[in-house]
């Protein structure tokens, strides 16, 4: 009889888990995306001019930061919310991780690998994105900002870039 | 006999000196982290710390204890001398040697790499190679249980074998299996980087070794508190076990779910894709069967024990139980914490609810009620109920002892309740400070004072145990040695082979790991990574 | 007293149904696990977006990047690189293997007149070199040779060395006798550069100098060791990283902290590193 | 720790206990209902409160993958 329990146990867990996988969509960031860390800073998406939020001409908005001993670049993020948020991340060192807090944005960022987020930002609201895995010394001082602000105030210039000074 | 006695005590009190050092350190962690502890401590000094609670607690303790225990478990429960003595004592100065010569590293600066590793941080060598050499002390303690165990059975050729040293081989069994992917990872990628050989590592691959052994590594912790559910807490209460078969079923199903899971640890990370993590997280619900049907088969024992000492109706058992006793008192504390850390797990394990908690102070409340609480409180047990043994003296008042285990169960619950509302607010883990001046961490500042206040209770509660054990070596003699392990409902006559040996679930382990590794270990050798720089902290 | 007489098992009858059973279940478990991790969800979840069932299930299996659950649009975009080292395996191979001779003729040949035989530089303008971390002179001979970083003189110094010359230059000067962390000038900094240097600046976002600067921290590769060091070069670099007119530090980490220290503080760190009563 | 022995009855650490048959037989009847309903309810617990969080945190924080 218990040994009855215990199934229905396991299987109300899977089930919420196939739920919730079936339904909304939801997966672990799981992007098996290889990227040379050793030249991340020479060329393509990751060069440094490159970070930070871009609106693309299909109005997709993807945001690219660097997490590196120790800090992340940019330093603040500015997204739109009740819209779909591409978040990819890389490390040209060591393993770092990040998460937003009151969000479920949350991912490693492995040297060798794009750490890569969909999301939804579901309130405005100014938000940290720390460094959450042990990094090196310096781990505790590496953070950024998330600016989160309303559809009509994420104002992107004409080149599709947008930076929270900007807004 | 007294030799057997010396190895076990000889084990069990560096653990435990291990265990005093690192709730101290600990302590001063959580000051250091609070807004009363500003600008204490550089993080230099900080995470040296966090590396030496660590190291003290996840592996000097529980190897040092586990080890201790088996040889007393394979003495008592086979009722046998312990094969190859010579040996348990070479194996306990080589894991000393391992301790001294990772304490050094950490101690001079040299290895603030925190006890998970993470490559490409690199530690001084010698920290990475006192480690192996715990672990091969460890694997000279498997081999002696497993002929023990053998021995044993050729002596008493169809009888079932006792099932307190059949859950130490499985756990021995389990151990070895753990330990191929820390091993691997240390001797093929981060000695060869600490050594200076290569110059890159593959960081998804070390991750992934490392996960192999990080949850599995879990239950070799666990399962002595589970040994005394099974085999000590019922005799304690006064009644018998409820069921022997749900016992071997439990330590089976330990052995051969907690390998195949380890990436439940890596759902966050990039490296891997959603289908071997989804797998793996199906097997990880299975992990809870074996500790549900724990739950229900000791609750049902003591429920035997509470009816016998009169205890009537649903509930009325409960108050006639001899709570007095530390084995039950600690037991039902075990329980209660069992309770609320199963509740954070099943969220950790949630596949995509995992972003929510990861590597938040969620996850450290959930690991350290888990292990800290309801496992180490049954240490505590263990030791208060075998110390008369070994020492052949016994407690003048248990008062002390079971101040100790309320002060332990309530500075546990203080500390992790608070973590559990901190990590959904998104407080992340392993920083050395925090800046309070931040409006969102400011609103943390109370609840993380009020976990510092149970820290303080933990370390009086520790300082305390160690007092208690220390305090019976000075005590009377010994008069009766009252049993130690309970007798089932249904004592077994004849088990099937499977629940009396381990080859049948080797064989399942050896499936389990191809489906659920090969894979995401293979992707690595067919498409290496990128490799990282190795960066050398010293 | 229940009678615990043991009789002998009969291991076949008694174990072919555990045996059986208990593979069933295990082997059926890890199906039904591959069955959904592997087939159902990608392919439902890839269908709710138009992604086709094979690109779904090579996404879910990290075959190809990517969501099973969200379009992929990759746009790979130009950039231009603040420093163009690139720190390979061979090269800190080479680095550690460089020919100290050869370094030590270079040296005396290119180096010695403002930078001393041994790296004692002999103006306040000139940075130390003694014990200085190979792969940061590597880094910053690199950086003049490829117009990364300018300076009058060593622009061109640097691109009169061969990329092996300058391994040779970087490890000589390395294997020079380490400075030291000044006690007398620690000893006497006020506490809030002492605090800055150890403990960062939470509020500001500024990690501790030393958690990068000391030698062994383990920050990036070409991190200087700071000991020792001339008090004006530091100065004269670090408002060269606040405006801006060097920003040879890959991923700003330089720029971004020398644009929020004030000049007092810049003094203070300046004097803290300072070199020294040897 | 007494080694000459052989069978676990005469060992001191798994000796029979003073529990009598009969005593045993009859609480064996209503055992283990009491353990059944308190497991079940802490399950129960465990399972609401997992709900709870899914359903008043994970939800409302927005879709992630």
């Amino acid at each position: 009889m218990w040994s009855f329990g215990v199934g229905i146990f396991v299987a109300a867990s899977l089930s919420m888990i196939l739920f919730t996988a079936f339904t909304i969509s939801v997966n672990p960031p799981s992007n098996v995306e290889r990227l040379d860390p050793k030249t991340l800073h020479l060329s393509g998406e990751f060069a440094e001019h490159n970070l930070g939020t871009t609106v693309g001409s299909d109005g997709s908005v993807t945001v690219r930061a660097i997490a590196t001993q120790f800090m992340f670049l940019p330093r603040c993020i500015v997204v739109p919310a009740n819209r779909r948020v591409t978040l990819r991340f890389a490390s040209p060192d060591v393993i770092h991780g990040l998460l937003i807090t009151g969000t479920n944005v949350n991912t490693m960022v492995v040297p060798g690998f794009v750490s890569q987020v969909h999301t939804e930002f579901t309130r405005a609201g100014d938000l940290l994105m720390p460094c959450h895995e042990y990094c090196g010394l310096g781990h505790s001082g590496m953070w950024a900002n998330v600016q989160v602000v309303a559809q009509d105030e994420f104002k992107p210039g004409p080149d599709g870039r947008i930076s929270c000074a900007q807004r | 006999m007294r030799n057997a006695e010396r190895l076990c005590l000889a084990h069990f009190w560096v653990a435990f000196a291990a265990f005093l050092f690192a709730c101290a350190i600990g302590t001063w962690q959580m000051w250091v982290r609070s807004p009363l502890g500003a600008n204490v401590g550089t993080p230099g000094q900080y995470f040296m710390s966090v590396t030496a609670h660590g190291v003290s607690m996840a592996y000097v303790l529980t190897t040092f204890f586990i080890m201790g225990f088996g040889y007393f478990v394979a003495v008592t429960a086979l009722n046998r001398a312990l094969p190859g003595k010579l040996w348990a004592w070479a194996a306990y100065w080589v894991a000393l040697l391992g301790v001294v010569l990772t304490v050094i590293p950490i101690a001079t600066g040299q290895a603030s790499v925190l006890f998970t590793f993470y490559p490409p941080l690199t530690a001084s060598v010698w920290f990475y190679i006192g480690l192996v050499l715990v672990v091969a002390a460890s694997w000279i303690w498997c081999v002696l249980m497993l002929i023990a165990m053998t021995q044993w059975k050729r002596e008493n050729p169809g009888r079932p074998v006792p099932l307190a040293m059949f859950a130490t081989v499985a756990n021995a069994v389990m151990w070895l299996w753990t330990t191929v992917g820390v091993a691997v990872e240390l001797v093929f990628q981060v000695i060869p980087a600490a050594m200076g050989l290569v110059q890159t590592i593959d960081v998804g691959l070390a991750r992934t070794l490392f996960s192999w052994t990080l949850h599995a590594i879990v239950y070799f912790w666990l399962i002595p508190a589970y040994i005394a559910f099974y085999t000590m807490a019922p005799r304690a209460a006064g009644g018998r076990l409820y069921s022997d078969t749900m016992g071997r079923l439990t330590f089976i199903l330990f052995l051969i779910y907690s390998l195949p899971v380890g990436m439940h640890h890596l759902l966050m990370d990039p490296e891997h894709g959603n289908a071997t993590k989804f797998i793996q997280v199906l097997l990880t619900a299975f992990v809870a069967v074996p500790t549900l049907l724990t739950i229900f088969t000791i609750t049902a024992s003591l429920e035997i024990a509470g009816r016998l000492r009169g205890g009537r109706g649903i509930f009325g058992w409960i108050a006639s139980l001899p709570w007095e006793r530390p084995m039950v008192l600690a037991t039902g504390l075990s329980f209660v914490m069992l309770g609320f850390g199963g509740f954070g797990g099943i969220v950790n394990m949630g596949y995509g609810m995992n972003a929510m908690v990861h590597n938040t102070s969620w996850v450290t409340a959930h690991f350290h009620l888990i292990f800290g609480g309801s496992v180490v409180i049954m240490y505590f047990a263990i030791a208060y109920a075998i110390w008369p043994r070994l020492t052949g003296r016994e407690y003048k008042t248990l008062g002390p002892l079971r101040l100790q285990l309320w002060l332990w169960f309530i500075g546990m619950m203080v500390m992790t309740l608070p973590w559990h509302w901190l990590g959904l607010q998104g407080q992340w883990r392993r920083v050395a400070n925090f800046n309070y001046a931040d409006p969102i961490i400011a609103a943390w500042g109370p609840w993380v004072v009020v976990s510092f206040a149970g820290g303080i209770i933990l370390l009086a509660s520790a300082v305390l145990f160690v007092a208690n054990l220390a305090a019976l070596h000075r005590s009377p003699a010994l008069g009766i040695v009252r049993p130690l392990y309970a007798l089932a409902v249904h004592p077994p006559l004849r088990v099937p082979a499977a629940l009396n040996g381990f080859a049948l679930w080797n064989v399942l382990v050896l499936v389990l790991m191809i489906a659920a590794y090969g894979y995401p270990i293979a992707q690595f050798l067919i498409d290496p990574s990128p490799g990282a720089i190795v960066h050398r902290v010293r | 007293m229940p009678d615990i007489t043991p009789r002998p098992s009969e291991p076949h009858v008694l174990d072919q149904p555990w045996r059986m059973w208990s593979s069933v279940a295990v082997v059926g478990i890890l199906l039904s696990g591959i069955l959904l991790g592997v087939l159902v969800i990608p392919i439902v979840q890839g269908r709710s977006v138009g992604i086709d069932a094979y690109t779904a299930i090579c996404r879910a299996l990290g075959i190809l990047p990517g969501s099973p659950a969200q379009p992929q649009s990759p746009t790979p975009l130009p950039g231009i690189p603040v420093s163009q080292v690139t720190w390979t395996s061979d090269l800190l191979q080479i680095l550690a293997r460089a020919d100290v001779r050869r370094g030590h003729a270079k040296v005396q040949e290119v180096c010695v007149a403002c930078h001393g035989e041994k790296g004692e530089s002999i103006g306040v303008e000139f940075p130390h070199l003694a014990g200085q971390s190979g792969a940061a002179i590597y880094k910053q001979l690199f950086d003049y040779r490829t117009g990364s970083r300018a300076h009058p003189m060593m622009t061109d110094v640097a691109k009169a060395l061969d990329e092996a010359a300058i391994a040779d230059v970087a490890a000589y000067y390395a294997g020079q006798p380490q400075r030291n962390p000044n006690l007398v000038t620690m000893a006497e900094s006020p506490p809030a550069i002492v605090q800055l240097v150890e403990l960062g600046d939470p509020k500001r976002n500024i990690a501790p100098c030393s958690s990068c600067h000391r030698a062994g921290a383990g920050g990036p590769i070409e991190t200087p060791v700071l000991a020792e060091q001339r008090a004006e070069y530091i100065v004269q670099q670090l408002k060269l990283y606040a405006s801006g007119k060097r920003r040879n530090d890959v991923y700003a980490r330089m720029r971004t902290i020398a644009a929020q220290l004030t000049d007092e503080e810049i003094r203070g760190l300046a004097f803290y590193y300072r070199a020294g009563f040897r | 720790m007494q080694s000459n022995t052989s069978s676990a009855a005469d060992s001191p650490f798994e000796a029979a206990d003073d529990i009598d048959e009969t005593a045993l037989a009859s609480v064996m009847r209503s055992v283990p209902l009491g353990a059944a309903v308190l497991a079940g309810t802490a399950v129960a617990l465990l399972v609401l409160g997992y709900l709870a969080v899914y359903l008043l945190v994970f939800i409302p924080r927005g879709t992630v993958g």
